[in-house]
């Protein structure tokens, strides 16, 4: 008898969304989903507004990483204006965006993860949350929330809010740093860079029990697409589009910003509000249900795809972790995300170091000022989630007259899918569903750290309500956690 | 000028016979709250903000229209006024678009700061959401009429000061609204001198400097006495 | 001219009118019109030239003669008998008539179609202002000199001082007809004595009100009567230029006025140095545009000055502040109509109709679910049941009475339990309505309160001019509101909200419109509000009007 | 049907407006006898509208000119008052009075049933630009409520039958109902 | 607040359609949030894992708007289990940023957003209808739907008006937050 479980609401993502588990007549996973349920239309309502309102507006769509929005529109915004902006203000940007990554990520690995990490996959759901981590290890819970503050506390010094900060705009940004910032935060950084690389401890001496989810949590070959310098090093801000095949073969090796419509397609469908973005030379579906197009961005694809991080302690931990590879192909397990985002906090801290220290980001020139210059303006980046796609097109007075959103967890869609039928699929058996098996699917999930503000179309609180259906539809059974 | 002498909320004040209550009561250091009102500009009456109670007169006065008298005892501050100005906020709120934190005003805004001072927390009204398309056509200014609350500061300062009246209203109730020309395109409106006054005197985001980002919009209106006291008392203010 | 003349051509007239035996009087109002009067009257004039009878028999073109719905009205006046009213005429009915009274044939098919004059239609009204309506031919002046016309100006220009004629106005007692009720004599003094070089008299012909046409009547009927009236207030107050400022969809009015203006200069009874005084006096008309808004005072005189119909704030009042920055008279038409009869027979007489504080009568628009409807001038005082019930000749098809709607808009709805008060401003007032322009809907058990609230508050939602916050966003909400009740998805919350905003948009809307919007959400909740509570908790219309798609059920989008 | 506007027939014999359009000298008349006065705008914008059956943008900007009042005044007042029209009218008009004693009469199912035969809203033209239904308020013809007015004709009690019958026949031929076909 | 066996007020904390800043910005609250674990029971929140709002809820925090037929359910739920409803954020309070789609028709954005791709739109198929819920026509504010207690707006409110506030309510006083603390943005 052919099933379908449903986990509503999924927990401790960014967002709203469900999943459903399909088991054919023999009660094997025939097919998993992840539904993203809301829609918020940015892309129709913006039409219409000027486009220096645009970071102001697309920041909106995701209060975690809105500085990713903020920049990346505010990128777009440069291009319509054909200037290029003072280097203060790149610098400056590339300083708020690094913070950034440091709240982003270490929300995501301590709020979210690290009570699956630490507390275990099974344990109690009641206390299996970042309270109960509170509650279990306060002095490290104190260190995370530092963690966090200091890259929020960063932005909250140049935009005046730590959230949703009016900061960057067409031409440049705002605003710039003052000495005592700039003091505050050299001396915090030892102390996070000390809570980041207890994190890595941490994480990989608890690699020794998740030996089998390693293996099945994301477990593909698949395309991976991130942004890189010119070099090839590893960047967030600014770069060329590369992608690399499974085997980890370059298939582009640095395309420029304007031309990611020759590598990116989106397909959509009937039962998820997010669209599914696929590399379009290999296609979307074949006739097997296989998608050939099927590609990661985030931090695991950003550090596989990089050859070198550029700074000392990030390029230490990228030359240990590209050993988890298999005969020196890229990592393919998305368990490894975890590993990838605290390197990338690392990474994050140095820049953050280097950036302070050079003297050229106190200068004051920090705008150049333009009007329209070019119909359309794509600003891509590289988020924490991964790419970032923002393209507006715009008539000869500046209104909006087509945006176009492409979100970092979009580009993530088919794969989280994929890597949730490869989890229920190792996982399940027979017609039962345990609480055990919904935190692992869900932690799939969680893997990608999915931002569903983020996706644009969609964001949604994850309930989690496991259903049994059977083919025809019929409820079987229902487990609902909590 | 006589001098007349009135009460306002119990204290004795006096003031020269031809000044409004609202003049009266911001010079002795009440503060009511205005939103179509502007000094320098002719007042309108329309927002309804300034309402007062006069002792002996049965009716709500405008305050930014009515003359002080001997004798006259007027309360600023009462429940019901206060009441009611939060309602005439709700509604304006709710009549268009208003949306605080993408607006290139945020911060800045008099009707946002005016919602927070009278404790507007939230508008129990339906929001209408009429569909209003932004006009960016002019070189230097936009005019997004979702922001708009229809005081008219801008039709006024044109026609006044500025002496263009390229700015007026259209329509009627609730399907008013603020037009240039012919209800062309602004950048199209020949009559259009391209002061900015209208944008400076704009008490929301509705007129705004073109290429402005969120928050970033600030207005200074000090403008318009400089040029009233220059063109009709000869006092320049010379600043600094 | 002078008075001597003026009583020559009068008597000239009188002449000419007693050399025919029988004159046929056909109601050319825009209802008998629209009820195919004009193949009546042409049908009847063919009729006489075809048959010779032009020496003795001639078809007069007239204004209203009251009871709408039965025409095309016809009176028939013989010499030495009693007038005769027929109904529904139709052309060939006319020739009956005509040979009925002119030839003296019998002709008993007319019986069914005599309007009996005893009926209480009749005997209950009491003309003053309508004397002439239905009477003279509005086309000619003439036709209104004979009735007397235009003796009250001359003898006011010729014995009273201005002064004097203000005083007589204040000693009648007649109150402004446009529904507010201000007293017109202390109107009239304060102009007279208010500062100005050019002062101005406005005749408020913007008849808004739906439901309400007697100024449309009364300016169709017996233009003349108006514009004597204002020219003895533009002697009284000091004005030489004067306004009829009619409504846009009275085309009809606009011309009749226009011509009896071009009539009374040539005579001198209007212009320069009137029936040979040292006044001046001109009057133009103004024609409005389509807006409710225009009939408050201040909003009217920015449209007469070709602008935007928004009010502006009083003080400063039109009295001291007006058209132009001068001293403005503004009356309604109907008040107008009064000013002749009152200088003409005297205050005393005037006020020996009416109650203490209410003088004289008062027009009403008689409409709705009642028999009899069309319009009806009565003492002020009469009860609402001897208008409902005797005059208006009660509900037809046996149907229970549920209220009567007064004042339009503006006003409110009196319940059965008040069909004994008497109709004047004060008892009106009491009752949570107004005497307003005159508009009488009479309303039986068919009707739905909220949804009669809804319809007016429609109204005012889409006459509101957007000048000021309340009056504009505030009917919009209460329009809201009341929809969601009509529909069946409000809550009780809701209909606290809508009270609050209706004390809101009554207290702080800058002009009468917004002011007075409220009053038909009062009325009706202050008499039906288990009504509206069988809406709202029962998902029930009791009059059966509303319908609930979703009875009890709210799917989200309706909430939203 | 209605002439084009017997203006148009005397345009060869008449001396041309400098306007290029024969009409324009009804508004000029207007202007002449109100002496060109700034307050006589409305009157002035009456006449345009009898002239060209509404407000066209050249005709406003015209009068603005001739009065020497700003444009957005001039467009100001005539988009205030409803009577004013700024898009073409349908050849004929079907007016539904929504005046008190009309609702009570229920006059919004005249309108309705309109709305539904011809696929028009109330204020609307229909695509074929045949007939333009308009709602009003108040007539002043209470006495005949319902009150609709069909091409200037009061047409007194009505119901929603007699009415769609009489624009049908208005509109050419019994079948009217196409009259408002989408295109 | 009546005071529980453990002394902790239980605290919910929920997420329409909004974009998560408010939570983030309370989270902003930093180091404090530790203290704040003293004083509550954290009972349901989407940064932990129960999954069914739980009954006898003493505080709820609601972020974000009403936007969908999931939201509206929730809503009523969360009323029906709470004592004290916040309207937490501007989505909550005004509709904010997701009530921008208001001026345009549901359907057209969703045609024109998912028009194009290979493969068929969101909630065309009758078997998702139970999963991908149905947007409402207008996006609303919460206290539309359900009777708020206490307004929060802020676009993010900022962490020390979330601080201020929610000390207040834990002292059991009422939520008065100064002019500067309660505007819109």
């Amino acid at each position: 008898m052919a099933q379908t479980i449903h986990i509503e609401p999924v927990t401790r993502i960014e967002g709203h969304a469900k999943i459903t588990i399909e088991l054919d007549d023999a009660g094997k996973v025939s097919d998993a989903k992840f539904h993203v349920v809301e829609f918020r239309g940015f892309e129709k309502f913006c039409e219409g507004r000027t486009y220096p309102e645009m970071p102001g507006i697309t920041m909106r769509i995701c209060g975690i990483c809105p500085i990713s929005h903020m920049i990346a529109s505010a990128k777009a915004c440069d291009a319509i204006t054909g200037v290029r902006i003072p280097k203060a203000a790149e610098k400056l940007r590339r300083l708020i965006n690094h913070a950034q990554y440091v709240q982003s990520h270490a929300l995501s690995f301590f709020h979210l993860s690290a009570p699956d990490l630490l507390l275990g996959m099974e344990s109690d759901p009641a206390a299996r949350n970042v309270i109960g981590l509170i509650q279990a290890n306060p002095d490290l819970a104190r260190k995370a929330v530092r963690l966090r503050q200091f890259g929020q506390e960063i932005i909250r010094m140049l935009g005046t809010k730590s959230v949703h900060p009016p900061w960057a705009v067409p031409g440049g940004v705002r605003d710039g740093l003052k000495e005592e910032n700039i003091e505050w935060i050299r001396k915090r950084l030892p102390e996070e860079m000390d809570t980041t690389e207890l994190a890595i401890k941490l994480l990989l001496d608890s690699y020794g029990g998740f030996s089998r989810e390693i293996e099945v949590y994301g477990n593909f070959p698949s395309l991976f697409v991130g942004l890189v310098t010119p070099e090839g090093g590893l960047e967030f801000y600014d770069g060329l589009l590369r992608v690399m095949d499974a085997d980890g073969k370059l298939l582009e090796k640095g395309l420029a910003n304007e031309k990611w419509r020759d590598i990116i397609a989106e397909a959509v469908e009937p039962w998820s509000y997010l669209k599914f973005p696929y590399f379009k030379p290999f296609g979307y579906r074949i006739g097997n249900g296989d998608i050939p197009g099927l590609y990661r961005v985030g931090p695991l694809a950003r550090v596989n795809i990089c050859d070198f991080a550029g700074t000392p302690k990030a390029d230490r931990e990228l030359r240990n972790f590209r050993r988890l590879g298999k005969e020196g192909k890229p990592v393919w397990s998305s368990f490894h995300t975890h590993y990838a985002r605290l390197i990338e906090i690392l990474f994050s801290l140095e820049k953050i170091g280097e950036l302070i220290e050079d003297p050229a980001i106190m200068n004051g020139h920090l705008r150049s000022q333009a009007g329209v210059n070019n119909d359309m303006g794509v600003g891509i980046m590289e988020a924490p989630r991964g790419t970032l796609f923002h393209e507006y097109q715009v008539d000869e007075t500046g209104v909006l007259k087509k945006v176009n959103l492409l979100v970092a967890t979009g580009n993530n869609n088919l794969a989280m899918n994929k890597t949730i039928l490869q989890i229920a699929r190792s996982y399940m058996d027979g017609a039962s569903i345990t609480e055990g098996l919904c935190n692992r699917v869900e932690h799939g999930i969680r893997l990608y750290d999915p931002c569903l503000s983020c996706s644009t179309h969609a964001v949604g609180q994850m309930p989690m309500v496991l259903q049994l259906v059977d083919s025809k539809g019929n409820l079987v059974d229902q487990k609902v956690r909590g | 000028m006589p001098v007349v002498t009135l009460t306002i909320n119990d204290k004795l004040v006096s003031a020269q016979s031809d000044k409004t209550v609202l003049e009266a009561a911001r010079d002795a250091g009440f503060e009511i709250p205005t939103l179509c009102h502007l000094e320098g500009l002719t007042p309108r009456g329309g927002c309804r903000l300034c309402l007062v109670e006069v002792e002996g007169v049965p009716r709500l006065l405008a305050s930014c229209v009515t003359q002080v008298q001997e004798g006259m005892v007027v309360r600023t501050e009462t429940e019901r006024l206060h009441n009611y100005r939060k309602m005439m906020v709700e509604l304006l709120l709710a009549e268009r678009n208003h949306v605080c934190a993408v607006c290139v005003m945020n911060g800045h805004c008099e009707l946002q700061s005016l919602a927070a001072k009278l404790g507007v927390d939230h508008v129990r009204y339906d929001y209408l959401c009429p569909d209003l398309p932004v006009d960016a056509s002019h070189e230097r200014n936009t005019r997004d009429p979702n922001r708009c609350i229809l005081c008219a500061r801008c039709i006024r300062v044109c026609d006044e000061v500025e002496g263009a009246h390229c700015l007026d209203m259209m329509g009627r109730g609730i399907h008013c609204n603020i037009i240039t020309g012919m209800n062309q395109e602004w950048g199209k409106a020949r009559s259009c001198t391209a002061c900015g006054k209208c944008v400076q005197v704009c008490p929301t985001g509705a007129l705004f400097k073109k290429g402005s980002s969120v928050a970033e919009m600030e207005k200074q209106r000090e403008f318009l006495i400089w040029i009233l006291d220059g063109r009709d008392k000869k006092v320049w203010h010379w600043s600094r | 001219m002078d008075r001597e003349e003026l009583k020559a051509l009068a008597q000239v007239e009188l002449d000419q009118q007693q050399r025919f035996r029988c004159r046929i009087l056909c109601c050319m109002s825009t209802p008998c019109i629209s009820s195919g009067a004009t193949a009546v009257f042409e049908a009847l004039q063919d009729a006489i030239k075809g048959g010779q009878l032009d020496a003795e028999v001639e078809a007069v073109a007239t204004g209203c003669m009251g009871p709408c719905s039965r025409g095309p009205l016809v009176t028939v006046k013989t010499e030495g008998e009693e007038d005769v009213i027929y109904e529904h005429v139709t052309a060939d009915l006319a020739m009956d008539i005509l040979d009925k009274h002119a030839r003296k044939a019998s002709v008993p098919s007319l019986d069914r179609v005599v309007l009996p004059r005893d009926i209480p239609f009749f005997s209950k009204q009491v003309k003053i202002v309508l004397a002439d309506s239905g009477v003279v031919d509005p086309e000619r002046l003439e036709s209104y000199v004979a009735r007397g016309g235009y003796t009250a100006l001359a003898n006011a220009l010729r014995e009273m001082t201005p002064e004097e004629v203000c005083e007589e106005i204040s000693k009648s007692g007649i109150r402004g007809r446009g529904g507010a009720g201000y007293p017109s004599g202390l109107k009239w003094h304060m102009v007279r004595k208010a500062p100005g070089e050019r002062k101005y008299v406005v005749a408020n012909g913007d008849e808004g009100d739906p439901g309400a046409y007697m100024d449309r009547t009364l300016m169709e009927s017996d233009p003349h009567r108006v514009l004597e009236g204002m020219a003895i207030a533009g002697y009284a107050v000091g004005a030489e230029q004067g306004y009829v400022y009619v409504r846009g969809e009275y085309p009809l009015a606009a011309k009749r006025l226009e011509k009896a203006i071009r009539q009374a200069e040539r005579k001198g009874l209007l212009g320069n140095r009137i029936l040979e005084s040292p006044f001046n006096f001109r009057i133009d008309i103004r024609m409005g545009a389509g807006a409710f808004v225009c009939g408050e005072e201040t909003a009217l005189m920015q449209s007469i000055m070709g602008r935007r119909g928004q009010p502006v704030p009083r003080p400063p009042y039109p009295a001291h502040k007006g058209l132009w920055g001068g001293p403005t008279l503004i009356n309604n038409v109907e008040t107008f109509g009064n000013i002749a009869a009152i200088i003409g027979r005297g205050a005393e007489w005037y006020a020996s109709y009416g109650t203490e504080k209410s003088k004289g009568t008062k027009i009403f628009a008689l409409a709705g679910k009642v028999v009899n409807t069309g319009l009806i001038e009565v003492p002020i005082g009469i009860t609402l049941r001897e208008i409902v019930y005797e005059i208006g000749g009660g509900i037809p098809g046996n149907k229970a009475f549920k209220a009567a709607q007064t004042g339009g808009p503006s006003g409110g709805c009196i319940p059965a339990d008040y069909l004994d008060v008497p109709i004047d401003y004060e008892s009106l007032a009491r009752l949570g309505s107004i005497m307003g322009s005159g508009g009488l809907i009479v309303m039986d058990e068919t009707s739905c309160m909220p949804d009669v609230a809804k319809f007016f508050m429609e109204f005012c939602m889409d006459e509101s001019c957007g000048k000021c916050g309340p009056c504009r966003g505030g009917t919009v909400q209460m329009h809201r509101i009341l929809s969601k009740i009509t529909d069946g998805c409000a809550t009780m919350d809701d209909l606290k909200k809508l009270e609050e905003l209706c004390l809101m948009v009554k207290e702080t809307s800058l002009c009468g419109l917004g002011q007075t919007s409220p009053n038909p959400i009062y009325s009706t909740l202050r008499y039906f509000r288990a009504e509206y509570e069988a809406h709202i908790k029962d998902h029930h219309c009791p009059a059966g009007v509303c319908t609930f798609p979703r009875k009890g059920e709210l799917t989200f989008n309706k909430v939203a | 049907m209605p002439e084009p506007t017997p203006a148009k027939k005397d345009a060869a014999k008449e001396k041309e407006h400098p306007m290029g359009d024969p009409r324009y000298k009804g508004i000029d008349r207007v202007l002449k006898r109100q002496q060109y006065q700034q307050d006589a705008l409305i009157e002035v914008l009456t006449a345009a509208q009898e002239a060209f059956g509404y407000l066209t943008e050249e005709s406003l900007i015209y009068i603005a000119r001739q009065l020497k009042l700003p444009f957005s005044w001039v467009y100001g007042v005539a988009t205030f008052y409803h009577f004013f029209s700024l898009k073409p009218q349908g050849e004929h008009s079907a007016i539904v009075c929504l005046g008190t004693a009309c609702y009570v009469g229920k006059a919004a199912e005249i309108v309705e049933s309109l709305e539904r035969e011809f696929c028009v809203k109330a204020g609307q033209t229909t695509s074929d630009g045949k007939l333009t239904v308009t709602t009003t308020r108040c007539l002043g013809c209470c006495g005949l409520a319902p009150v609709v007015v069909l091409d200037n004709n009061v047409l007194g009690k009505e119901t929603p039958e007699t009415t769609l019958a009489k624009v049908r026949q208005a509109l050419g031929g019994g079948n009217g109902g196409n009259g408002g076909t989408p295109s | 607040m009546t005071t529980r066996q453990n002394g902790k007020v239980r605290l919910a904390t929920a997420w329409f359609g909004g974009c998560a800043g408010c939570h983030m910005s309370l989270l902003d609250i930093d180091e404090r949030i530790i203290d704040l674990v003293k004083l509550v029971e954290v009972v349901y929140t989407p940064i932990a894992d129960i999954k069914k709002f739980p009954e006898d809820v003493d505080v709820t925090l609601v972020e974000g708007s009403v936007a969908n037929s999931d939201h509206v359910r929730e809503a009523r739920d969360i009323r029906k289990k709470s004592k004290i409803v916040i309207a937490f954020g501007d989505c909550a309070v005004t509709g904010n940023v997701p009530a921008l789609r208001n001026r345009l028709q549901v359907d057209k954005i969703l045609e024109e957003v998912y028009g194009g791709g290979p493969g068929k739109p969101p909630s065309t198929e009758e078997q998702y209808a139970e999963v991908v819920p149905v947007l409402l026509s207008k996006v609303i504010p919460l206290h539309q739907i359900i009777p708020v207690d206490i307004f929060l707006p802020g676009c993010p409110p900022d962490p020390e008006r979330i601080w201020t506030a929610l000390t207040a309510l834990l002292q059991g006083g009422p939520v008065a937050l100064p002019p500067e603390m309660r505007s819109f943005g």
